[in-house]
């Protein structure tokens, strides 16, 4: 089946993400597809690259960045929701003269749109928040 | 058009009880995350209609220590099995 | 009330929104309302429910400025320009907080229980926030 | 030793019914972001007590448009107001 | 119970802390056990209270590496190894969630209103999430 | 007085933090000492200088920049905390070759020892969150 994932949550202040995590990579190794990731609110933190994690904890930045890469996902942070915390994309940065990009290259900066499409064209769409 | 309904904070949060007011008789309740705690306290599960299949997540029990204390009325799944889940019902619900 | 559609369209599809928030204590309210947007912007059916603490958000007379805020009671009024005329609120909640219909904007259809499940039931995809 | 108690959550949370378990006679609260929601129904408020002085944050309610429904047994107050409530008790409890 | 401090030592007071979420689905248990670690570094007097969802911390037998966690439970344990003995249990949290003083980490105080008072009215400072 | 205000919400997803900038604000405005800020948990996102917001908006992380800087506030990043969420001083930044800071040189990042010495130096520790 295709499913589509929304994410509402940060890392590391609620289990949501790591839940979201989680059922990510289950519903892949079991041969179904991932249509889209969707980080949306304080969820697009999920996406930021600059983090430092301790050896003996989980990066769930890096987790989800490599899941994307490994699997080429199609991963949308939420325009709005992202400028407004400081999590962009290269072009971003360079629009607003912001300097180095603060997320992954993996996912991309891109509106609400991305959404209502996924929402079409999955089976499923599960929330975590 | 049955649905799988997810509960992901404490009985507190009274999500269960406004689930409850809306759900459907062939709906399915999952519960995860601090959800869980849901699943050790009988008063909690008592007024979810028999029709309702009722499931909590295995990873989320052992990490709270609620595994063994978790009523009969629970069905006790993975990750994996909640993706299952995901394709058998029509629609997920998230309450959160 | 919008009904699911038929699957053999996948351009279109009928989209639920349940509105449990109050607003201005969260973003709660504005994330769901901007989902809605969207997908009236793209066209799909959408069902909006004001349901819980949401209902807070149909009060009449909100003025966001006092606390450097958009007024999210006017931002509700351009749900129906952008053609999304199945509004509901809760009967039962507005009853538990202690509001009458009279206090809130207008246009917004009254439902209970029953109908509620039956939009959940109805529709192809349920978000709830 | 009187404390000042901050509530920023409706009703639905219970963190009044909280804090009231633990409040002493001569403390005092205050209803700020969506705690000011607790201000228009008599019922929110029945069970403090007396002698507990009782505000809530004017910005709060306008942008809310709750002001015009609050409740006589609440005062309301502005930000300034609120720091000066800080001083005149020893301490700050925060319910969030 | 300790009590509040003279005001004349500004080195030491007695600091109250009133933990109240459930482990892992936040991050709030743990937030609160650092600030009051970092107490007890600095060798002020603690009070810590389990109250509410809190007392879920409290459990034997949890395992944090189920869901790619830290166990909160070992960490409780270490209150004791920085001096905090002040350790409390909220009894009618207890009873409310069917949970029995048997089935928690041991050498916690069992505690009621009253006393809860008590500890908010007589410290210098309280920090409760 | 010598007020300190701890921060553990992120900007925008809750009202706590606009909450505590009007009320640092206000206490400055009346003549009180701001002693310390300290931001903890999420709330380390209200020192991320990424950020663009909408004009018509309220740009939290610059108001609280502004302010700091302009009385000269003792203003504190919990480092734990920063870390895993990415918002980085330029020290932390080439410490863990992250590039430049994500953080505003307004803020420094510390431990929360600053915590307990703000408890012991203020005569008022209020929490938003």
């Amino acid at each position: 089946m295709k499913f589509s994932i929304v994410i509402y949550a940060a890392p590391y202040s609620t289990e949501s993400a790591a839940s979201a995590l989680r059922f990510a990579e289950s519903l892949i190794q079991q041969g179904h597809e991932l249509y889209r990731l969707f980080f949306f609110g304080d969820g697009v933190h999920n996406a930021s690259k600059l983090t430092v994690v301790a050896q003996d904890e989980i990066n769930l930045q890096l987790q989800w960045s490599k899941l994307i890469e490994e699997h080429d996902i199609d991963s949308v942070i939420c325009v709005s929701s992202a400028l407004r915390r400081g999590v962009l994309d290269q072009t971003e940065a360079d629009r607003h003269g912001l300097g180095a990009a603060s997320a992954y290259e993996s996912s991309e900066v891109a509106g609400l749109g991305q959404l209502v499409d996924a929402s079409l064209h999955s089976d499923r769409v599960v929330n975590f928040g | 058009m049955s649905s799988l309904h997810t509960i992901n904070r404490s009985p507190d949060s009274k999500l269960l009880e406004r689930c409850l007011k809306v759900i459907n008789a062939d709906d399915a309740i999952l519960f995860l995350e601090d959800g869980v705690y849901h699943c050790i306290l009988p008063t909690n599960l008592s007024a979810i209609a028999e029709t309702v299949k009722v499931y909590s997540l295995r990873e989320d029990m052992l990490a709270r220590a609620t595994l063994s204390k978790t009523k009969d009325r629970v069905e006790a799944i993975d990750t994996a099995r909640f993706v299952g889940l995901c394709c058998e019902h029509e629609k997920v619900v998230s309450w959160f | 009330m919008v009904e699911k559609t038929n699957t053999t369209n996948p351009t279109k599809s009928c989209i639920t929104f349940i509105s449990r928030s109050a607003p201005y204590g969260s973003n709660r309210a504005n994330l769901c309302l901007d989902m809605a947007l969207a997908c009236a912007v793209f066209e799909q059916d959408v069902n909006y429910v004001f349901l819980d603490d949401g209902i807070y958000q149909l009060l009449k007379g909100q003025d966001g400025a006092a606390i450097q805020n958009k007024t999210l009671g006017s931002a509700l009024e351009t749900l129906a320009l952008y053609s999304i005329e199945n509004v509901y609120v809760d009967q039962q909640s507005l009853k538990e907080r202690g509001i009458d219909a009279a206090e809130l904007l207008p246009s917004i259809k009254l439902i209970e229980n029953d109908a509620l499940s039956r939009l959940i039931k109805n529709a192809d995809l349920v978000f709830n926030l």
